[in-house]
């Protein structure tokens, strides 16, 4: 797979890595598919990137949230090489699809497929973090391919609401998705908005939430349960499509089959698994925010790809 | 951003429809509620510029003004700031310029995040009008008084803030910024108040307007009864031999620097009068600028810190609050009256 | 009924009507009835009674939240006569029962219930909203009797969790009660508190709604749909009580009933008509906020009596 | 509300149950971030205080320092910071202390009607204990960054706010306020930053403290980096000859009027140093006070005034924002050179 970012010196220090800014090797062109062209393998070979990118930019100085990227990787590999339909070397199109990274900590799975898509270089993701980079913790608006800075949670499906509504207002064909976090529906603005949504049969929005189970102080269900989850969606007017976020295919079916019911906006209901793909981060809650040592970079990385092999 | 305003009533546009019926007289057009105003004004922009989105959180009346005449420029979020906020930031973000329809400090304090992140952080061309700002709820108490929105408002960046001092002000507001590229704030409030303007003038977003010269001290004042009250206590002063300059400052951001260096170069003392807790406002900004390059005196009249929790009407509290004619004369007197 | 206020004069303008400052008649005793002592006749009495006092209350200089108060009329009746637990001499009596008025715009109806309870002086209701009185148009928490200013919509419910989980945790047998609108449950606010309070098993908070249909702008399932509301509450993990919010014997029945579920907050969803119990008003948006003039008072009056009398 | 405090490490608290083991120094004590110091802090008075509460709002760390030795008093709202101030208004009302947790810019502004009528308005005993404060969130961007927490929660009614410039004040104030009979705000950063105190001191709320005396100029600053930085310009300072006071302006409201008049007519000149915008914060509140009676000329240092979204770590923020002892002493050198 990718080395894009120079795998970082083993000799380093145990316990405080070095940014990494060597420049990177050549790419592999698999990144630049349009969507719609990745077939299954194809996805799964670009999901794997991801997570390797994802592990890779918890190694520069700050770290990263990986937790929550590694269990958005899927649904954000089959949304940008699948579902959205952008331009990558035209980001303000007019009839593009927006799309709203409303659990913003998630940055660097975003900035993983952006570059697979050819929005940013891939060499830019060295710099994650960096002084001088475009690559906040969470979002900037600055950075080709995202339209609004997030971070602050509960913001997003406000934000894609008011999008699909103007796409409406304007006869565009576009849809607007927004990709929330699990711990992030504690939020009442993510129910004010849901409920705007819903009254308003927004039918081209999307949101996505990543199901994960965990917030930062631990379970969802044991900090303030979500469940009936689905049954909260349903009450305020939304479709619901339950899915495992961690098939591709599966994903691939739910969104091909959007909107599943004219006149309402859908939430896809992606069961994942916090830090999926790296054993030592699945189902954590240490996993959400990390600064990968080159030591514990290793151990990531060869259970991401020993996971894979199996 | 300078308003081209008509000459007389009868070029007004809301006054070309009705060319046969009787011209409506100024009082007549500008008798009302500046809110009453700025819908008419919106309406009208509405109807010849399609990008105009109207959007209600419950306001009352916009759902049969608006809704009825122009529906697919109306949307209604419902009793929902915070999402009013965002559903506007997203739709500027299409290329529309929603206008945002809520009470002060429920966009200032309940939506602030909101406004802060999604409005202004992304300087987007969202309008926010704000109405019941100051101590305009009256009665409706301090859960309703919106004093502490102009000290949040004009720290964020990007947003333009308008407060008009009458309802001829609001319509020359509104037209002047309709093209503004970025965010608005427009800080209205909830009745009718004494017209400060009785014929057309020139309105320039971020230009202090001087409603009467004078050479002893400055009376910089913002919102309706604020201003009119300056006025009030300039007349009392002229009376008494003290020459009180009046600055209308109708922009809090970008504030009028040079109108407030002058003043305290020339008349070496400044009282600043608004509807607002006496710290981070209005009074806030003129010190901050006075302080850079012209220190002077500047006497602070506003709300006074604390829960302000009494009942009375408007024009009642700003009295109870010390914001009246008889106090800014005093402290203008005060100010003339000290050493250089 | 009562004259508690003075009837307005008849021969003031009709458009603005004349502050009623005159003092009261002496008062009938019924409303220093007890908690739980008042009879379904009595409290029928004393809910027609705050309903007049509303309406008398509307007729002071700026009018008042006239529909929202007629339709919480009979829910604060009998809260206030027979449910709560209070001691109007001792209003921070340690043991009492709190009560948030959440939609405080209806405060002329909690002030007609203060008043029967002893809160008050009925002779303080003629100072509504005038200078120098208590009584504004959203109560003040200097008032005997409130517990927390209100009248910005979503924040009771917080206050309310809040205290029920104070008491919970000082071992006080009170329970917390907050009055929605319907309306105010367009407010995220209203959902993340739901979420919690459900979540932390609050069976000491009770929530009421007044399912009046209307807002400001129209019906509420124009302007932004509650339903299915049950299901919403329910799916917040809340205990769901449906009732008629005037039939005065089933209101005593759903809270003598509290709390129906052991560890969980119950919502009653009191289906109640804005504007009820005076024809001129019922069901009309514009009743919300009504000044009312002498005549309109009287039309206003006689159609309340007549109603009665049916 | 002056915090007693040990004369040695091996008197705290902490170092109590600790005493057969080796003595904690100074920096071992105190060479940690500030939040947590407050949160050990926190839990030794909560361990004989019952009426204190730890109200969380998924921050991470406190479901198991609080959670598990004391779950009587923790509670966790999720992450919902309009809820966790609506509950810690209740929880106060029935005579409890909640300290609410959360991080500044979703304190002061998504909670920020919640602050203003249901902690502020009520002047109840919750304490907001707020992280990630100006640019300490560093490169989370600007939708972490809180530079805008002062303007807002200066102006409101009854909350007293501090803003500690070390660990050790951090410990100091949590001390000092813990009997507060109304509402704290207590603006933390993230990481660790310089020690400002090197022994124990006298720490009183509401009085800013002298580092350092100064006739030509006095710099008031307040917040960590301002602060250490604030000092090394006045050591540059000195070097050159120009003589500045050095206050340490760690509350915020109710602001020290005296310290801040007295360096205006003492020093002549006053440079505010904040990592928050230049509107509306300590800058604007010190212009406030000199304009009332003694006029001066304040050069105010902070954030500009634009959506700051540089990636980059605290310290190289500050830099980007011209928050620099560079920058501070070349302005404290301008103020004691212009004619007085
Ligand atoms: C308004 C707001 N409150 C708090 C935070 C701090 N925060 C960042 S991530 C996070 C946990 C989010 O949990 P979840 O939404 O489940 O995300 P995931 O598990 O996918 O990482 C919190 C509390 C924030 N970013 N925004
Ligand atoms: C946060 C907030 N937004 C808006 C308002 C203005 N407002 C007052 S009453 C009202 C309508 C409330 O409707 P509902 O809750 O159904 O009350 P009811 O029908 O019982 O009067 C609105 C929008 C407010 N008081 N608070
Ligand atoms: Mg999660
Ligand atoms: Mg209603």
């Amino acid at each position: 797979m990718s080395t894009l970012l120079e795998p970082p010196a083993t000799t380093a220090a145990p316990t405080v890595a070095a940014p990494t800014t060597a420049a990177p090797t050549t790419a592999a062109p698999a990144g630049a598919a349009p969507a719609g062209a990745a077939g299954p393998a194809d996805l799964a070979d670009l999901a794997h990137e991801v997570r390797e990118l994802v592990l890779r930019m918890g190694t520069t100085a700050h770290g990263t949230h990986v937790g929550g990227s590694l269990s958005a990787a899927d649904v954000l590999t089959v949304l940008y090489h699948e579902v959205l339909r952008l331009r990558p070397e035209q980001p303000d199109w007019a009839d593009r699809d927006w799309f709203v990274l409303s659990k913003g900590h998630a940055s660097a799975a975003l900035y993983a497929v952006l570059a697979q898509r050819g929005f940013i270089d891939r060499t830019e993701l060295a710099t994650y973090g960096a002084p001088g980079s475009r690559l906040a913790g969470h979002p900037l608006r600055r950075l080709p391919g995202v339209e609004f800075p997030t971070g602050s949670l509960g913001h997003g499906l406000s934000l894609a609401s008011g999008v699909a509504l103007g796409l409406r207002r304007t006869g565009r064909p576009g849809r607007a998705f927004a990709l929330l976090g699990d711990g992030e529906l504690q939020e009442g603005s993510v129910w004010e908005a849901a409920m705007n949504a819903g009254h308003h049969g927004l039918d081209n929005l999307v949101a996505v939430v990543d199901r994960n189970g965990l917030q930062i102080s631990g379970s969802t269900e044991e900090c303030v349960s979500l469940e009936p989850l689905g049954d909260r969606w349903r009450s305020f007017g939304w479709a619901v499509a339950e899915v495992d976020g961690h098939d591709l295919g599966a994903l691939r079916e739910v969104f091909a089959a959007l909107p599943d019911s004219a006149g309402r906006p859908t939430v896809v209901l992606a069961r994942t698994v916090k830090g999926r793909g790296v054993p030592l981060f699945e189902g954590k809650k240490k996993s959400h925010s990390v600064q990968l040592t080159p030591r514990l970079f290793q151990r990531a990385l060869t259970g991401l790809n020993a996971r894979r092999a199996r | 951003m300078t308003a081209t305003m008509p000459e007389t009533a009868a070029q007004l546009p809301g006054a070309a429809g009705a060319a046969q019926a009787a011209e409506p007289t100024w009082q007549e057009r500008y008798g009302v509620a500046a809110r009453e105003v700025y819908r008419r004004t919106l309406l009208e922009l509405a109807r010849t510029d399609p990008r105009i989105i109207c959007v209600d959180s419950d306001m009352g009346g916009l759902e049969t003004l608006f809704g009825e005449e122009l529906p697919s420029q109306y949307v209604n979020v419902g009793i929902a700031e915070a999402n009013l906020m965002g559903v506007s930031a997203g739709l500027a973000a299409t290329g529309l310029l929603p206008y945002a329809n809520t009470l002060s400090g429920f966009a200032a304090a309940r939506a602030c995040e909101q406004v802060k992140i999604d409005v202004a952080g992304n300087n987007l061309p969202v309008r926010i009008v704000a109405t019941h700002a100051g101590l305009s709820a009256g009665h409706y108490g301090p859960t309703h008084h919106a004093v502490e929105d102009l000290a949040i408002l004009r720290t964020l960046p990007n947003l333009t803030v308008v407060v008009p001092a009458d309802a001829v002000e609001t319509e020359y507001a509104v037209r002047a910024t309709a093209d503004l590229p970025g965010p608005l704030f427009l800080r209205l409030g909830r009745a009718a108040t004494p017209l400060v303007h009785e014929e057309p003038y020139e309105f320039t977003v971020g230009k202090a307007r001087e409603l009467r010269a004078g050479t002893d001290v400055t009376i910089v004042a913002t919102g309706p009864y604020p201003v009119s009250m300056a006025l009030e206590a300039a007349r009392e002063l002229a009376a008494r031999g003290v020459s009180a300059r009046v600055l209308n400052m109708h922009t809090i951001k970008p504030l009028d620097r040079e109108a407030v260096l002058a003043a305290a170069r020339e008349t070496g003392g400044i009282v600043t009068v608004e509807d607002h807790l006496v710290a981070g406002g209005l009074g806030a900004a003129v010190c901050e600028v006075v302080t850079q390059e012209a220190p002077c005196r500047v006497h602070r009249i506003g709300v006074p810190d604390r829960f302000f929790d009494h009942v009375a009407d408007e024009r009642q509290l700003l009295e109870l609050a010390g914001i009246n004619p008889a106090e800014i004369a005093a402290a203008a007197a005060r100010l003339a009256a000290a050493p250089r």
